[in-house]
């Protein structure tokens, strides 16, 4: 039981300039989809095993993962944004994070120059991991071996394909492995506390034998590849994480106009009104913050610190607006049977979760110094 | 109200604990960490979350209900203080589910009668309460009615012969869903409000009852219930306290609301307190020290916890000496219940991708602690209270 | 109204900023970085703190003032671009008093009178604005109206022979104790309120007007005057807009609330950012990097601030585009108001001691930037708009 | 002009058992004094070149200084937090911080074993400074030479005694020093943020010459008489700067209850109402801490990090509150003629002042590692 929003589920217009009549008819479509499967769909799969296969291959044949592509590849970032903004609404971190890591994948093997592989991950055919952690390859004989862990992986439970992610000597390697090999172990989290509809699973390669082909970038080329697709993986990530946070915000406001205490309802109480007027000025500069940075980033012009500090603050934002907005539905805030309990869940989850703010704090101190022309890196 | 029991003002020295409050706080603590500390990952993990029934009976026997209660009716004779250790043990014991339904039970159902009862009904009912061979709880809150208690809807109608008919439904009761026996608030006059509302005890077979538990976000191993009442005939003796306390239950209620929100407040600190040991712990495990940046962070809370933990106390002490403790008594359950979470967010958060996977502990701490704003009267009608007390 | 002056809507590119901004913002940072920020220490620390009259000329000469005024009255032409350029530039001077005492006279006192006035009153008044030769002020704010404007009790009565004589009293008029021409606000009809305001020009010379400086705690160059008006006797050419604009001052005084918020919430973004800069140099200089609990705290205000400009450029972009933009632009002004005051505290703070002893530039920082949430409406007021935007 | 408080200017009461009938006797005298000094005199000092020595005198002839001496030399930790809960009240951190450092340099002298020294302080016949910095003292003869600078030393600008806090090998070093001899160079603040009513300055020793017996104290001794020193004035400190908030927080009440607006008073509204009841609960909860750690104080049962988190917290909620009583006030707040932006000036500059938040933030955590029995220090 979801509690009706009473607001149409639509995202204000933030400009009349950014986005084309394209990538508005593509947020349109993407609605009506996010509509009928987030409403019933999406929720049921924390209760059912995860998100079903087919969502991957509705998603994928329209094409939607290809928005990931770079530009040269008939990618579109703000296509992207514009898509990640509709499906962020979905009621699930745990399908929107495993479809992002599957478009952002995908994306990668084909700048990587694995075409037929990126084929058949942007057709939906290959689910991918991106497995980046401990990792090392060591050769033995014609062949490699890899091993090492790399933990909380978004569809690793149940991937076709992953690309691991090696440090080597001048940057990063790439490796595509078949998850049917052995030596490949995934295991899906004892206890997760968010993202429960997902497929994301904890991964231990045990010496899992590569042929040296299936290295397919390497060094200073491998890693900025990684580089560029992590500033618009960010990105997508803002964009789906800062709309969750205004489903949440939609569905409190809702509740918060009906709901009565004392013979008014609760939304007119001061306290509430400015809590709800400062959570969508929050979200209102972080949406701007998240056109500004694809802006930007379709002119190559984004800095040092960039998507660090717009995931840092998209995560925290996101956060802290799922809690205020628990605490605006009282006890039903509480209940498993309303949505913000899980939107809760999600957004402390994403918080933690892999990026680490820490690591983001420190990237974004480190653009500061350099800004200032000092600092240690 | 003559036979209505109030707790006693206390002549108090400034140090509240005595050593016989250390050594049943032992003894609890022993209690706490064989019978409910070990069991608890898997009694969530369940399909049906839950704790054994007979839990309450080895509570019983630990010691843990009878604080408020004289020896007579099966307490242990009346020690608020033995009462705080047995709440902060019980919070200490790191799950919330178990602590309310414990708690509702010692605190709420079985403490209303003993409280509020008539001779006869506290010889009927407190007794085998304080065994743990029956299970109470208190139903107040209604769907439409949170924290406006005045506003309940569920009404009972003297019949001709002095029985009462009650319609009406509950929400949000904690043990509602299996105890065995239940104080019910209910209109009784056409009014309603304030003045009109009157408490009952339901029996869990009385016809015409029934309940459905709900799932909730924390508090996983309590029986949170909606409570349906159709028609439920209840004989005179049913009225709480007697026709004395006829119209007489937002009193009551409201009587008591400064001891459940003091034991919200002093669960609260200490949940917070053991947490943010725990994170400590957790960092100078991994890293031999706590890393510069959780640091100042920690620093920052862990002085939070000392100012919030000593204006509980000071609320407790005024409480007890008889004083009028309201303002600070909302003061410390409103800041308690914040700080509580955003020490377990904290501590999650120091725990990184590990605590949001495979950490039931401190996932649980925040999801258990995530109710302490909302229960026993939200965060946001603490203010309201506390700023009533200033002239406000 | 047929003479009152709209901003255009404007066809704007994502991009705002054109070359010629580029340009003229270098211009504009050199005049204050040559003329303003050398000075502003010394200013401040006189007994009477001030910057001398002359700079107002010297503005003028820089082009600073005319960017919202056409050409034929001494401006240099519409484009309200250029005149943001001149607004981020005074904020990024390092003075709110100077920034402020200019701002009210190109934004407001002089602004008013081109935008509501008359051609006569224009030709008056406006060029010798734009030329520095003469200083303006607004007077709307009064001891017992503040946010709430419609309450004002200044009155003014028409008298035979249609003078009018102006009763009353203004404070926090920014450039009030030394400006030579006033806008002044007064009510004009028995009920008062919202329709029945009115907005007259006063000369200081006026017999009957007398003012007085007010100290206050930033912005401390600026002079801040209260305004006494006993009797002061108007022609009837003062009335500003002439007959057409009688009784509709509140409505002129709503549609500059717009620009004067983007202004405020564009100052504050470019500031917060600056000073947060400074202290990053700060950190720098002096441990070679950012040490570690402070890499935390300025990353997430870094993250901040990022998000509040984003925020106001779109606010500034809807309000060039002619759309509605109340919503956005009372979000941008409360955010960037209250954050430029985080970063400043912040920066001090990371200064240690040195900067509460001897470091007036960020000290001047914390003391201007505290004006923002109270300024222009208080971020209580424009939580208020933006709630009233949201139908809450 | 100070907007006049409606409430009496009476702290609430705490407990019924902590003070004895002497304490609170105590307190009325303090009460009465503060009324008539604070009121009207001590804002004046801000512009008057720094408060006069008869305030010393008076507050010393009443023994109050006294209160800050171990117990067994005739003092009492209860009666000085009494003491300093009224003397906070005196509208003016620069006289509050230069009287505690008064009392506690004089209390240093008893237990360093100076009487006669340590009895002209408590008369107030002398003004001491108490001067920790980067100091050295080497031996030149049969002399010693003290160098060195310590910046922003209460009552420096006008001491007649310095206590100078001197590291050695096993400990510290307190050497008293005469500051009319040539070496002794006082610099008060070019430009104070707060504390602007006290005789604070930086100061700097140049080749001072001593005698060896003007050192008192040293090594573990020294160290020791240093660290208990610095409980107690923490504690006092604590005392009186929550007592400062509360008048902020009473002043603000007091302005919020009479100035309108929209029709009505604007404690009215909700928001406000709000923050005034968190700010009465937050410094409720300091008031409360203060007297647990003056118990316990008085118990010898502190321990590491308890005057450290004391302190920080006092600071900082101590400046929120000042910051958000200066909101309350509106335009008035930002004027010199209220008196709140003196108590947020104050507040301000006592928060990033000597002591230092990262200093003490260390000191906490280190003593939370310790509890937990490991960590680094």
């Amino acid at each position: 039981m979801g509690f009706p929003a009473a607001a149409p589920a639509t995202l204000p217009r933030m400009s009349t300039s950014l986005f084309t009549e394209e990538h508005e008819a593509l947020r349109a479509v993407v609605r009506r989809w996010v509509e009928r499967e987030g409403a019933e769909g999406a929720p049921a799969w924390e209760r059912t095993g995860g998100w079903p296969r087919d969502v991957l291959r509705t998603v994928a044949s329209q094409g939607w993962l290809s928005t990931a592509l770079a530009a040269s590849g008939g990618g579109d970032v703000l296509a992207g944004v514009a898509m990640w903004e509709e499906l962020g609404r979905l009621r699930s971190a745990g399908v929107v994070q495993d479809l992002l890591a599957q478009a952002h994948a995908a994306a990668l093997l084909s700048e990587a120059g694995v075409p037929a592989v990126a084929q058949r991950a942007h057709a939906g055919e290959l689910l991918v991991t991106l497995a980046g952690g401990a990792l090392r390859l060591r050769p033995d004989g014609d062949a490699l071996l890899l091993s090492g862990t790399a933990p909380a992986l978004a569809n690793a439970a149940v991937a076709d394909t992953a690309v691991a992610v090696v440090p080597d000597e001048q940057g990063i390697a790439l490796a595509v492995v078949d998850t049917r090999l052995p030596g490949w172990h995934a295991t899906p989290p004892a206890s997760p506390f968010g993202r429960r509809g997902g497929h994301a699973a904890d991964v231990e390669f045990r010496d899992v034998r590569l042929a040296g082909g299936d290295v397919v970038a390497r060094g200073a080329e491998g890693l900025a590849l990684m580089r560029r697709r992590q500033d618009r993986w960010r990105l997508d990530h803002a964009a789906a994480t800062v709309a969750a946070a205004w489903l949440a915000w939609e569905d409190a406001k809702a509740y918060a106009l009906q709901r009565e205490a004392f013979g008014r309802p609760i939304a007119t109480f001061q306290v509430n009104r400015h809590a709800l007027a400062d959570m969508a000025a929050e979200l209102s500069a972080l949406r701007a913050l998240v056109h500004d940075t694809a802006r930007r980033l379709t002119l190559a012009a984004l800095e040092s610190g960039d998507t660090a500090a717009l995931r840092l603050r998209a995560d925290r934002v996101s956060a802290a607006v799922a809690d205020r907005c628990l605490q605006l539905h009282g006890g039903y805030g509480y209940t498993m049977e309303f949505d913000v309990q899980r939107a809760w869940r999600d957004a402390a989850h994403l918080r933690v979760d892999e990026a680490g703010d820490a690591a983001l704090r420190d990237e974004i101190a480190a653009g500061l110094e350099s800004r200032m022309g000092g600092g240690s890196s | 109200m003559s036979h209505v029991i109030d707790p006693p003002p206390l002549e108090l020295d400034w140090e509240l604990y005595r050593p016989r409050h250390d050594t049943l706080r032992a003894e609890v603590r022993a209690w706490v960490d064989a019978s409910i500390r070990p069991h608890v990952d898997e009694w969530e993990a369940q399909d049906e979350p839950g704790f054994p029934r007979g839990l309450f009976a080895d509570a019983a026997r630990a010691g843990l209900f009878g604080w408020k209660v004289d020896e007579a009716f099966g307490g242990n004779g009346v020690d608020f203080l033995a009462d705080c250790v047995v709440v902060e043990e019980l919070a200490r014991g790191g799950s919330g589910g178990v602590a309310a339904a414990l708690g509702a039970h010692k605190d709420l159902g079985s403490y209303y009668i003993w409280r509020f009862g008539t001779d006869e009904q506290r010889a009927r009912w407190v007794p085998p309460s304080m065994h743990g061979e029956i299970v109470t709880a208190l139903g107040v809150t209604e769907p439409h009615a949170g924290t406006d208690v005045a506003r309940i809807r569920t009404r009972a109608v003297r019949q001709p012969g002095g029985d009462w008919l009650l319609n009406g439904t509950k929400t949000f009761i904690t043990n509602g869903s299996w105890a065995d026996v239940l104080v019910i608030a209910a209109q009784t006059t056409e009014e309603g409000g304030h003045h009109g509302m009157t408490l009952f005890v339901v029996d869990k077979d009385d016809p015409g009852f029934t309940s459905r538990r709900i799932d909730t976000l924390g508090w996983r191993t309590s029986h949170t219930g909606e409570l349906s009442f159709a028609d439920v005939r209840l004989p005179a003796d049913r009225l709480l306290g007697g026709e004395e306390l006829l119209h007489q239950g937002f009193v009551c209620i409201m009587r008591n609301f400064q001891w459940e929100r003091i034991s919200m407040a002093l669960a609260g600190t200490v949940a917070a307190r053991r947490v943010l040991d725990e994170g400590v712990r957790l960092l100078v495990d991994r890293h031999g020290r706590i890393p510069e940046g959780w640091r100042w962070r920690l620093a920052d809370l862990d002085a939070e916890v000392r100012a919030v933990r000593a204006l509980t106390v000071h609320a407790l002490r005024l409480y007890l000496h008889g004083q009028d403790a309201v303002r600070e008594v909302s003061m410390a359950k409103a800041k308690a219940s914040v700080l509580s979470v955003t020490v377990a967010d904290a501590v999650l958060e120091a725990h990184g991708a590990s605590g949001v996977t495979a950490t039931p502990w401190i996932q649980r701490a925040l999801r258990d602690s995530r109710l302490n704003p909302i229960g026993g009267g939200t965060t946001e009608i603490m203010l309201e209270v506390v700023g009533r007390t200033l002239g406000l």
